[in-house]
């Protein structure tokens, strides 16, 4: 019942689109297709692609599990030096993604400040394994989470935590059944961009964990080194990359997304 | 602990430059197939990069560095002792697009403001070995870019973006048919090594030798020349 | 066991400064204007307000708890339910927050919808029930809890006449079983009265009367009051049996008095002809017709005069008149009608 | 007035915020502090640090400009196939960024499918200039603001912006007037991942940009190529770069965001 | 120049389908229970909900309108004031919409804003108003456009009795002035009784009843709406004088009738004694009480027999008779107070 789209809106997200997608439909003209099935079904490819998403879908799990609680805390408490705060969470953002690989090295490899008990004591080595993998892209995509869900607590109103509050609902239980699900769509947001982001991740990933196919060698290393030997060959990698995670993200979101519109 | 005695017989984990990629994974399924019981893992990423790992105490045997001074990063350490060797050598070539649309013909090219040229970044082995032959050409150079490795100069070359770009002799054979590489005499005057060494604190120490060696060998040699890099 | 609460809120450019005592099983109703603070009282003893505020109940004290201790059920102004729950789980949400178990909540939450009279209702999310069956469901999930300060604000303004008549009664009734003390945010003066033990007016973040609903509606302290419960309402200055009014005009009351008073009498004590009349009642006057408001079986009408006054006249007696604004009429009202008692 | 802040949401927020935060510090604490002074005030790292912001912000306004716009289509309008073209939307961010820039120089190179008429029609050529770091940057980072946008738009009640229809508010109107401002907490997030995104972007700026200092070099080129030579110059460019965006966002985010809590 | 409407909506378990004409300055009152319906036909009319309504005005028709073309006022039940907006530019938006320039808009919108009492609080925040102020403000809102048709739901519900009495009076003044069509939802007999012309009365998505305010009191054609207007409401079969109740009892009634009738009459029209009274009343039965109500100056009784009934009696009586829920007393209601007409 409403009227036609503003073009002043809809030229501009049309343009936004285009930017957005034709470099993409570039990608998929001009990628040597004949070579696709070979690559597809190469172990090596398989494999890369299975780690990925494995340690993709592992990190979002790191990252819902302490980023949600941590953009609760900066948008909810009422912390001195928040404002700081809130820029440090960022910063992860803006650290190249190899020299983030480096200060995870510096803090968590065998020398690192706190590697080298966990090492000692516990015998835990986590550079060069999936679980380094896991923590680098954990390490560089939790941001996006934290951000996102803090921006959907803030524009929540804050009164139906009043309410729950006042039905006898501890913090805890009025942030899991009342904070929670009215920002779903937010956390939803946040949710696809630490996993694409994960999934797309190379610096850190190579630097901390290194690239051993089959341990820690992900798609985006895969094509790296593919881009070393057989450049066509790493677009067509690339594309088998985009394509799984567009299937991913098309067939889940809208399954949890049931707002409103 | 850091040197546990090797208990998975031989197997040993190799740090080389991206630039090894294809030679060094041809080089040990060979040597895998010429030691039965052993077994060969790769570590492959830039130079320096694999220099910040091992410094850190990434678990190695090898490392087979693309230019001496990301070797020296590790030897200055103490993480590796034994003395570096040589074991290939790899020269600068001109690559210009299929079809040479720039028409470049030599070094002289180069200085020229309207063509599109991408160098690499002194930084970078490639780049400090232009500088070297530009300077012994008493050319200079008049570079669009200059690119943080081979790989990124080698896409332009075979996107069509620049007209010619100076790269190693080696990249261009692996770019394929979309890069034609072209000699130029006082490519002799910036010759980069690679060396390599096996590290001080190998978890296993005598495979790792033995693979050293085995590149090191006329097989080796072989492999390597096959990609395009000339013997030390 | 009494609930004693001294509420101190400083908001921008409002104070809210109030003592308040509920006794078990009282129903205390807080009135006042739109912005006198009675929301903001409420809040204050729910604990969601920053207040420098003292509360005591049972011997210990509330001052320090957050919302979630306090013993407490809350109906608010614009219901705010959970949007992506069903209405049973809204009214179960209490119960399970206080550890019942998920069946047992059920149970309980059916049967309060079932008493507002939305049973069939319970799987139906908020955003698609209507504006009054939203009010009952949050009526239901405070009153499930069985809180023992039950704070209501405004609960039944949203409810059409039927459904307000019964879920009156029936929160009558259930207020009358309920061992612990209410308090009722409204703006109805019949809700008021039919609910409440105590009323407590509230104005300008102030307690302007109190007292019982007798009371209250027998000797209006302000015009806000007396409007509330219908009367006309004026102050004066009483002397033997003549009362002059401070705004100007003079009654002559039955029972002699002395001093400043208030005087008030029911709209309906007052008759109008439209010449000046002779006979028993003591006060005549002249007024002109400023307003006409038909009710169901009455007419009220607004007169402006020496004193202006209100009067309840039958609807056959307008047509009579042919009563219009900007006509002159004689107000004549017997002194008997007049109560008066001090400031 | 409300209780403790509850162990099992503090515990994993402090976690996570160190998890964040140690790398970081660590660091800090290698970082050779001693070549900082020289390093600051070095001419190159002035001009790269200046283009860094100057590109970023450029990137984050173009972002603005048409990424708004898009989060409102896909959150708004009943446009077939949406859930598609969300995806297809998350999709730059799942692209290793080299390839990214690759599919760029696919597009608008010299040779591009786009690039060859803007270059033989208006003469316009955007690899290798300052233009096409901005071009770069933004692709990389209009994801990041478009799915934060669309999350809040979607957790935004849609009956104000119906009220604002019955007072005769086109959609425009009502987008700027309305929708916009309700969901400020949300655009601010989208920028603030958006402009840090950008800030920290190196592999399709180089790809498609290449690296000229004064040009095209920005802070993470400076610092990729410091890496190669001098890792810790590297660790302390990257300081620069974190401590300059870490002011940025301290100093504006509390300033642009008023909401609630 | 009518507004002519044939609303028709589908919804999950809900369909309306209502037709509505409003003439040029009329003020049409949509009555009816919770959930009837009532906010989705105006919603229909305002073009926010996807329907298959049709709608004339001025011979141009609405239907293909979206809600920003139609020239419309709406105030909503929940107010929907605009969060980052002060009080002033929520009044002035709309106006701001249709292109009046600012220092214009702000000047007519603080006007507004004055005539509703809230020119104090021009520069608040919506969040920190209280209930009753938010909704003047959306009254406010939505009148300042000047619209053809205004909508109007439940705009006084959240209003204190002194100011709703105010605005009350200024609305009707307004709507008196208003050349437009108005469609009033309201729960409150009273709003409705003094603000519309006609009412509609509203159950489940169909009209049920329709025609002036004074004769929907007179003669209610549903329980809900003799609820509404407070009458004792009864369907019967007439024979001659008497009626036989077709829930049980027998009416004797002054003007015979014959067929089926609806039967009512005025809860105050009713006697209780303790006794079998004798005397003229032609119409006595036993009852017994199940609830007391007190209202300002009269008490109403709840009585169950055969008619069951309600009473309204003075306060004094209640004394007298010391009322208490259970107690059996004798009704007694003259047949000339009872109304019958034809169902
Ligand atoms: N958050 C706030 N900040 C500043 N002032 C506020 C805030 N909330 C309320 N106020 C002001 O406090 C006063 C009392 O508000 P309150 O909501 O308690 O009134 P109320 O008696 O409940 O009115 P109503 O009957 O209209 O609901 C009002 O003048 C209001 O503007
Ligand atoms: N979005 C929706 N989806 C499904 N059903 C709805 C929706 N909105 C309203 N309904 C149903 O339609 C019916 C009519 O609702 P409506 O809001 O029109 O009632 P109303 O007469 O305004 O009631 P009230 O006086 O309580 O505001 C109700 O039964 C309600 O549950
Ligand atoms: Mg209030
Ligand atoms: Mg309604």
């Amino acid at each position: 019942m409403r009227s036609r789209l503003p073009v002043v809106l809809v030229l501009p997200a049309v343009v936004g689109l285009a930017f957005l997608l034709v470099p993409l439909a570039g990608l998929l003209i001009k990628a040597p297709w004949a070579t696709l099935p070979a690559q597809l079904f190469s172990q090596e490819v398989g494999q890369a692609l299975q780690l990925s998403l494995i340690c993709a879908s592992l990190a979002t799990i790191v990252c819902l599990v302490l980023g949600v609680p941590l953009a609760w805390l900066l948008a909810r408490s009422d912390l001195p030096g928040r404002g700081v705060l809130r820029a440090l969470v960022t910063v992860p953002l803006v650290l190249p993604p190899v020299v983030g690989g480096v200060a995870l090295l510096l803090v968590l490899g065998r020398r690192g400040v706190v590697g080298q008990y966990l090492d000692q004591w516990f015998g835990i080595s986590l550079p060069f394994t999936t679980a380094g993998v896991v923590l680098a892209e954990a390490f560089v995509a939790m941001p996006f989470l934290v951000i996102s869900v803090e921006g959907a607590l803030r524009a929540a109103d804050p009164r139906f935590e009043e309410a729950a509050a006042t039905l006898g609902a501890s913090r805890w239980l009025t942030f899991r059944r009342v904070t929670l699900p009215s920002v779903m769509p937010g956390v939803v947001a946040g949710t696809v961009l630490c996993w694409a982001r994960a999934l797309g991740e190379f610096g850190a990933t190579i630097t901390f964990a290194g690239n051993f196919p089959g341990k820690t060698t992900t798609m985006p290393l895969a094509v790296y080194l593919a881009l070393e030997t057989d450049p066509d060959a790493a677009i067509v990698l690339s594309i088998v990359l985009l394509l799984v995670s567009v299937a991913v993200l098309a067939g889940l979101r809208d399954k949890w997304i049931s707002g409103p519109s | 602990g850091t040197t546990q005695p090797s208990t998975s017989g031989g197997e040993i984990t190799v740090f080389a430059a991206a630039s090894l990629t294809e030679s060094f994974q041809q080089l040990g399924e060979e040597f895998e197939a010429a030691n039965p019981g052993t077994k060969v893992s790769f570590n492959f990423a830039g130079s320096s990069a694999l220099a910040q790992q091992l410094n850190q105490g990434a678990p190695a045997d090898v490392f087979a560095s693309a230019a001496p001074a990301n070797m020296k990063q590790v030897t200055d350490t103490g993480t590796i002792t034994a003395t570096p060797t040589t074991f290939a050598k790899n020269t600068l070539q001109i690559a210009v697009p299929k079809g040479n649309p720039g028409k470049i013909t030599g070094l002289a090219d180069f200085a020229k403001g309207d063509l599109k040229i991408a160098l690499c970044a002194e930084q970078v082995p490639c780049g400090a070995a232009a500088k070297k032959v530009f300077a012994a050409a008493k050319i200079t150079p008049s570079p669009d870019t200059l690119e943080q490795d081979v790989k990124a100069v080698l896409t332009k070359v075979s996107l069509g973006e620049v007209d010619a770009a100076l790269v190693y002799r080696t990249d261009v054979q692996a770019a394929g048919d979309k890069v034609e590489g072209e000699d130029f005499a006082e490519a002799s005057s910036a010759v980069n090594d690679y060396p390599i060494a096996p590290l001080a604190k190998a978890p296993n120490a005598a495979t790792a030798k033995a693979f050293v060696d085995y590149v090191l060998s006329e097989k080796g040699k072989k492999v390597l020349a096959a990609a395009g890099f000339t013997a030390p | 066991m009494t609930l004693h609460a001294e509420l101190r809120v400083q908001r921008a450019s409002f104070s809210l400064d109030i003592d308040l005592s509920i006794e078990p099983g009282e129903v205390v109703a807080l009135l006042g204007p739109n912005g006198a603070g009675k929301t903001t009282a409420l809040r204050a003893l729910a604990g969601l307000v920053p207040s420098d505020s003292r509360i005591h109940h049972n011997e210990s004290t509330w001052d320090g708890l957050p919302a979630e201790k306090r013993p407490i059920g809350v109906v608010f102004q614009d219901y705010l339910l959970f949007a992506h729950m069903s209405a049973l789980d809204n009214v179960a949400f209490g119960l399970r927050a206080r550890g019942t178990r998920k069946a047992e909540a059920n149970a309980v939450a059916l049967q309060w919808l079932d008493q507002v009279g939305l049973a069939d209702f319970a799987h139906v999310k908020p955003r698609t029930l209507s504006g009054g069956q939203a009010q009952r469901v949050a009526l239901a999930r405070a009153l499930a809890t069985a809180p023992e300060l039950l704070l209501l604000d405004e609960p039944l303004a949203a409810l059409d006449a039927s459904t307000r008549l019964r879920v009156r009664s029936e929160l009558g009734r259930h207020l009358a079983d309920y061992p612990g003390h209410t308090l009722l945010v409204t703006h109805d003066p019949l809700d008021a009265m039919v609910l409440a033990d105590r009323l407590v007016i509230l104005e300008h973040g102030r307690v302007v009367q109190e007292g019982s609903p007798r009371d209250v509606v027998r000797q209006p302290r302000t015009d806000y009051v007396a409007n509330l419960v219908g009367l006309n309402f004026y102050r004066g200055v009483a002397d033997g049996t003549e009362v002059r009014l401070d705004d100007g005009g003079t009654l002559t009351i039955a029972e002699p008095a002395d001093g400043p008073v208030h005087v008030v009498f029911p709209p309906a004590a007052v008759s109008l002809y439209p010449e000046k009349p002779a006979g028993s009642p003591r006060n005549t006057w002249q007024a002109v017709v400023t307003g006409i408001e038909p009710h169901a079986h009455t007419t009220r009408v607004d007169l402006d005069g020496s004193p202006a006054v209100l009067a309840d006249i039958t609807t056959a007696t307008v047509a009579e008149l042919r009563l219009q604004p900007g006509h002159a009429l004689w107000v004549s009202l017997k002194a008997t009608e007049i109560h008066t008692y001090p400031r």
